[in-house]
C-alpha cells in the first residue's frame, strides 16, 4: 500500500540528498572533528561548512550555532541559560500553548521556586497581547514563545514581542521547531535572542538540532564537559547529523518559496474539501495567520485514535489532537486552551504536510476520510443526525 | 502506536452489533463527551433473566470500540447473574489482551453492564466506598486500586 | 594512503553492519516512533529491539536503558538525578582523573555550593581507597568513578567501591564509556545504581548513548519534555543512531574474547616493540591492570603534537596525552594527577586498537615511531644523548 506521509510536524522523511550527504561520514570518514589527525580534520572543515549553511536559513552567523541532539535539549539549553545570566530574576513569561520541552521545564522551575506567567491564547490560538505586556517587570528573567505552534499552526508575532522584551532588558526566546523550513526566519530582522530548531522536522535525520544564541549574550552551558562547540556543549559531536541538518537547511531555503505556494495550496484544498464533504467540521486556529502547511480540524463526536486507525487501513498517516499517546484521555493542553468544544476538540485530527505532497495525496485523503467520520458517528452515542 | 492483539483489531475494524436497538429492555449508559469515552450498552431480556441480544453505541478509541463490540458477543445466551460477573479483565482476555495503558477503557464495558442490569431490577445504586475520582465514569479510588491488583 | 587508525578511545569507525542496519530508518522508515499510525509504529518496535541487545551487553533489563545523546549527556544527567533524588545531601566523591563530562560538571557544581571531594591517584593511576573510604559520609549524594580511564586504560575497582557505597546508602555512578565493548560489565554483579556508556565509542555512530539506571532508583528527568523514554529524557528519538547502537552492542558482545586475546596481543606487541626500540620512553599506568586495547607511552624529551602531526604524514592516528588541543599547553589532569614526570607527560602518545587493527599496522607503526622520535629529540633542547 502506498503511505500518505501528512505528520510532517511530528517529524519528516530524511531527503535523499542529506542521506547521501552524510554517508561519508557514516563510513569513510569516521574521525573526531576535535582530533588533531588530518583524519579528524577532514570532517571539522564539513562541520564548519554545515554550520554556515544552517546559519543562513535563519541569517545567524556561524559562530552563533550551537548544534545539540534535539529541539528539546534546544529548549531546555536555552531555559538554562537565561536563568543563569540573570541569577538574580525569578519569573519568567510562556504561553499557555508551548511544547511540552518549554511547558514541563517550566513547570519543574515552578516548583524550584521560580514564577511562571503563561499567557493565554483565545479560541483562534491568538496570544493575549495585554497580559503578556502586563506581566513583564524588572524581575523577569525570560520570555519564552514559540514561533508558530505544532498542533494548530498559528503564527506567535515574534517580533513584536522580542521588540519589548529588548525595551525592559528581558531576554527573549522563540522555539521555532515548526517555524523553521516553513515560513521565513531571520533572527537579526527578529531581534530574538536565541531560537531553537530540530533537524527532523526539516528533512534531516533524528538527534540533530541547534540552538541560536546572539553574539554577546553570556551563555553557560547546559551540557557540561568537553571543549566541544566553543566549550558551550559538551559531548562529542553528532557529525553525520550535523553535516546533514547544513544540507537540510540548503533545502529548506531553497524550498521556502515552495512552501508559501505549493504547499499552502495543497493544504488549503484539503482544508475547503474536507469542511465541504464533512458536515459539523471545523478548523482549529486562526486560518489567515498559519504556516502553509498545517491543518487542525475538528470532527464533532467521534474520536482521534478511532479516526487515525480508520485513516491507517488506507495508508493515511496523521495526528490527533488528544494526548492518548500518553495514556490521557484529555485533548491537547493547546486545544483546551484554545476552549476548542470537546465535541470537536476530542475528533480533530492534524494533517501537517511537506513539499514531497501532491495533490493525488489530497485526493486519497479527501476521499478516505468522509466515510471513516460517518461510519464512526454511526456508532457514536453523541451524533445526532 | 499501541500493540493491539488481532482480535482487537477485528472487533474495531467489523464491530459486532452496533447502533441502538428498537425497544430494548434495559440500557446502561456510561461515560461522558467530555471524557472522550462514552458507551450506551442496550439489552434484551427474556423472562428467564438470560439475555437474548445487545447492542453498543461508542464514542472512544479503538480499545473502547472493541470492548464494547467484544462485551455484546460475550453477554449474549447467558444469564443476569452470570453477566454481574462480568470483568473488564474478561472482556480482556477474551480479546487477547489490551495494551496496559488501554485497560481503563474496558472497563467501560463492566460498568455498563451492571448499570443496565441494575436498571432492569430496579435496584438503586447505592453509595459506593471510596471517593470518586473518575467523575465521568463514577470511579473511585478503590475500584482503581482493585483494577490494577486484578490487571497485573 | 592507507590510514592506521589507532586512535578507537577518541572515536571508532562505524561497523560496516550497524550501518546497514541503521539505512532503512534513515530512509523509508522515518515514522516517530510515538506516533499513532503503523507507520511509525515499525520503528517503535525496531526500538525495543534495540534496547534488549542494549541490555544484554551489560546485563541490564531494557526498562532500565535510557537512550542518549551522548556520554556526556549520561553523565550530566546522572549527577543531575542523584542530587535531585538526595536534595538535603551536598557531597560528592569522584576521582581526579574524570573526564571533562564529570568533572566539569562537578566543577560548577561546586559553584553552587556542592562540597566535591576528589580522591587522587597514584602513579601508576590507582585510585587511594583509603581517601575515598574515608570521605564517604552521611552527606554524600553520589559517588561517581569511571570504569576505565580514556588516556591510560587503566581499570577502577568498581564492584569494591559500589558495595561501600551501597552499605552507606551513597548512589553510585560509573562513566563506563571507555569499559564498555573492552571488558566484560554486568550492572547487577557490579551492583552500580547508574552508568553511562556512549555508541561512538564501540562503532556505533556518534549522537546516541546510554544512561543504565538501575530499577526502583528515583530518577529526574536531566532534559525535560515529552514522555518519549516513559518520561524520563525528552526529545524525539534519534531512532537510526539507538536502532544502530543495538547492532553495536550485538558485535561488542559477540567481539568481547577477541579483545581480550587478539587486541591485547596488538596492544602489547606494540608496547613491547616501542620500549624496546626507543630509548627513554616508559608506559603511563598500572600495566597490569588496563583495557586490553589502550597503551599510553610517554617518550621524553619531546612534544606530543610534534609526535602526533609527524605520525599523521605516515597515516598513523593516534592522541597526544596533552591538553593542546583546547590550545593549552599543560599536560593532562590526567597524566598530572598520576605526577608522570614533565619530559615524558608532554611526550605522551596514546594508541588505541580496536578489533579492525592488524599486525601489519603494529609493524607500520613500529617502523615509523622510532625515527619520527629520534629526529625530535635531535633538535630537542632537553635531550641528552
Ligand atoms: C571516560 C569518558 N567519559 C565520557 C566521555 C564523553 O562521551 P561523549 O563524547 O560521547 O560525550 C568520553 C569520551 O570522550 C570518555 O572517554
Ligand atoms: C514546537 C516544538 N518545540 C519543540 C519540539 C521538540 O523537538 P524534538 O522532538 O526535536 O526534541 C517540537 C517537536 O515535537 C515542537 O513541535
Ligand atoms: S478512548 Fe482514548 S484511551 Fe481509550
Ligand atoms: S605547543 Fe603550541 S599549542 Fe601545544
Amino acid at each position: 500500500m502506498k503511505i500518505v506521509y501528512t505528520d510532517n510536524n511530528a517529524t519528516t522523511r530524511v531527503a535523499p540528498e542529506v542521506l547521501e550527504e552524510m554517508l561519508p561520514y557514516l563510513s569513510e570518514y569516521y574521525g573526531n572533528p576535535s582530533s588533531m589527525h588530518s583524519f579528524g580534520g577532514n570532517v571539522g572543515r564539513a562541520i564548519v561548512q554545515a554550520r554556515e549553511k544552517v546559519s543562513e536559513l535563519i541569517n545567524a552567523d556561524p559562530d552563533e550555532i550551537i548544534f545539540t541532539s534535539c529541539g528539546t535539549e534546544s529548549d531546555n539549553a536555552a531555559i538554562h541559560a537565561a536563568l543563569e545570566a540573570n541569577p538574580e530574576k525569578r519569573h519568567i513569561i510562556t504561553s499557555n500553548v508551548e511544547h511540552p520541552a518549554i511547558k514541563n521545564t517550566l513547570e519543574l522551575l515552578e516548583k524550584k521556586g521560580y514564577t511562571v506567567t503563561y499567557v493565554p491564547v483565545d479560541t483562534k490560538g491568538r496570544l493575549d497581547m495585554d497580559i503578556l505586556y502586563r506581566s513583564m517587570s524588572k524581575d523577569t528573567a525570560l520570555i519564552t514563545l514559540m514561533w508558530a505552534n505544532n498542533e494548530t499552526g498559528v503564527i506567535f508575532p515574534i517580533q513584536e514581542v522580542a521588540r519589548k522584551a529588548k525595551e525592559q532588558g528581558i531576554l527573549f526566546h522563540t522555539d521555532a521547531v515548526q517555524a523553521a523550513g516553513k515560513i521565513p526566519i531571520d533572527v537579526k530582522d527578529a531581534g530574538v535572542d536565541m531560537l531553537s530548531l530540530s533537524g527532523h522536522k526539516i528533512h534531516a535525520p533524528k538527534g540533530v538540532a541547534v540552538l541560536y544564541v546572539k553574539k554577546g549574550l553570556k551563555f553557560s552551558s547546559f551540557m557540561t564537559g568537553g571543549h566541544q562547540e566553543k566549550g558551550r556543549r559538551g559531548g562529542t559531536e553528532n557529525t553525520a547529523g550535523i553535516i546533514g541538518l547544513g544540507k537540510a537547511c540548503d533545502l529548506a531555503r531553497a524550498h521556502l518559496g515552495q512552501m508559501d505556494t505549493t504547499v499552502r495550496e495543497l493544504r488549503d484544498y484539503l482544508e475547503k474539501e474536507l469542511l465541504e464533504k464533512i458536515p459539523s467540521s471545523s478548523v482549529n486556529g486562526e486560518r489567515s495567520n498559519r504556516l502553509p502547511n498545517t491543518l487542525s480540524i475538528g470532527f464533532d463526536a467521534v474520536e482521534g485514535e478511532s479516526i487515525l486507525l480508520l485513516m491507517d487501513q488506507a495508508g493515511i498517516c496523521a495526528s490527533s489532537g488528544s494526548a492518548c499517546t500518553s495514556g490521557s484521555l484529555d485533548p491537547s493542553h493547546v486545544l483546551m486552551a484554545m476552549k476548542v468544544p470537546f465535541e470537536s476538540a476530542h475528533g480533530t485530527i492534524r494533517f501537517s504536510l511537506s513539499t514531497y505532497n501532491t495533490r493525488e495525496e489530497m485526493d486519497h485523503i479527501i476521499n478516505v476520510l468522509p466515510p471513516v467520520i460517518k461510519r464512526l458517528r454511526d456508532m457514536s452515542p453523541f451524533w445526532k443526525k | 502506536m499501541w500493540e493491539y492483539s488481532n482480535k482487537v483489531k477485528d472487533h474495531f475494524l467489523n464491530p459486532r452489533n452496533v447502533g441502538a436497538m428498537e425497544n430494548p429492555d434495559a440500557v446502561g449508559e456510561t461515560g461522558s463527551l467530555s471524557c472522550g469515552d462514552a458507551l450506551k450498552l442496550f439489552l434484551k431480556i427474556n423472562g428467564n433473566d438470560r439475555i437474548t441480544d445487545a447492542s453498543f453505541m461508542t464514542f472512544g478509541c479503538a480499545s473502547a470500540v472493541a470492548s464494547s463490540s467484544a462485551l455484546t458477543e460475550m453477554v449474549k445466551g447467558i444469564s443476569l447473574d452470570d453477566a454481574l460477573k462480568l470483568t473488564n479483565d474478561d472482556i480482556a482476555d477474551y480479546l487477547d489482551g489490551l495494551p496496559k495503558e488501554k485497560m481503563h477503557c474496558s472497563v467501560m464495558g463492566q460498568d455498563a453492564l451492571r448499570k443496565a442490569i441494575n436498571a432492569y431490577r430496579g435496584i438503586q445504586i447505592m453509595e459506593k466506598p471510596g471517593n470518586v475520582v473518575c467523575e465521568c465514569f463514577g470511579v473511585t479510588d478503590l475500584e482503581i486500586i482493585s483494577a490494577v491488583k486484578e490487571n497485573h
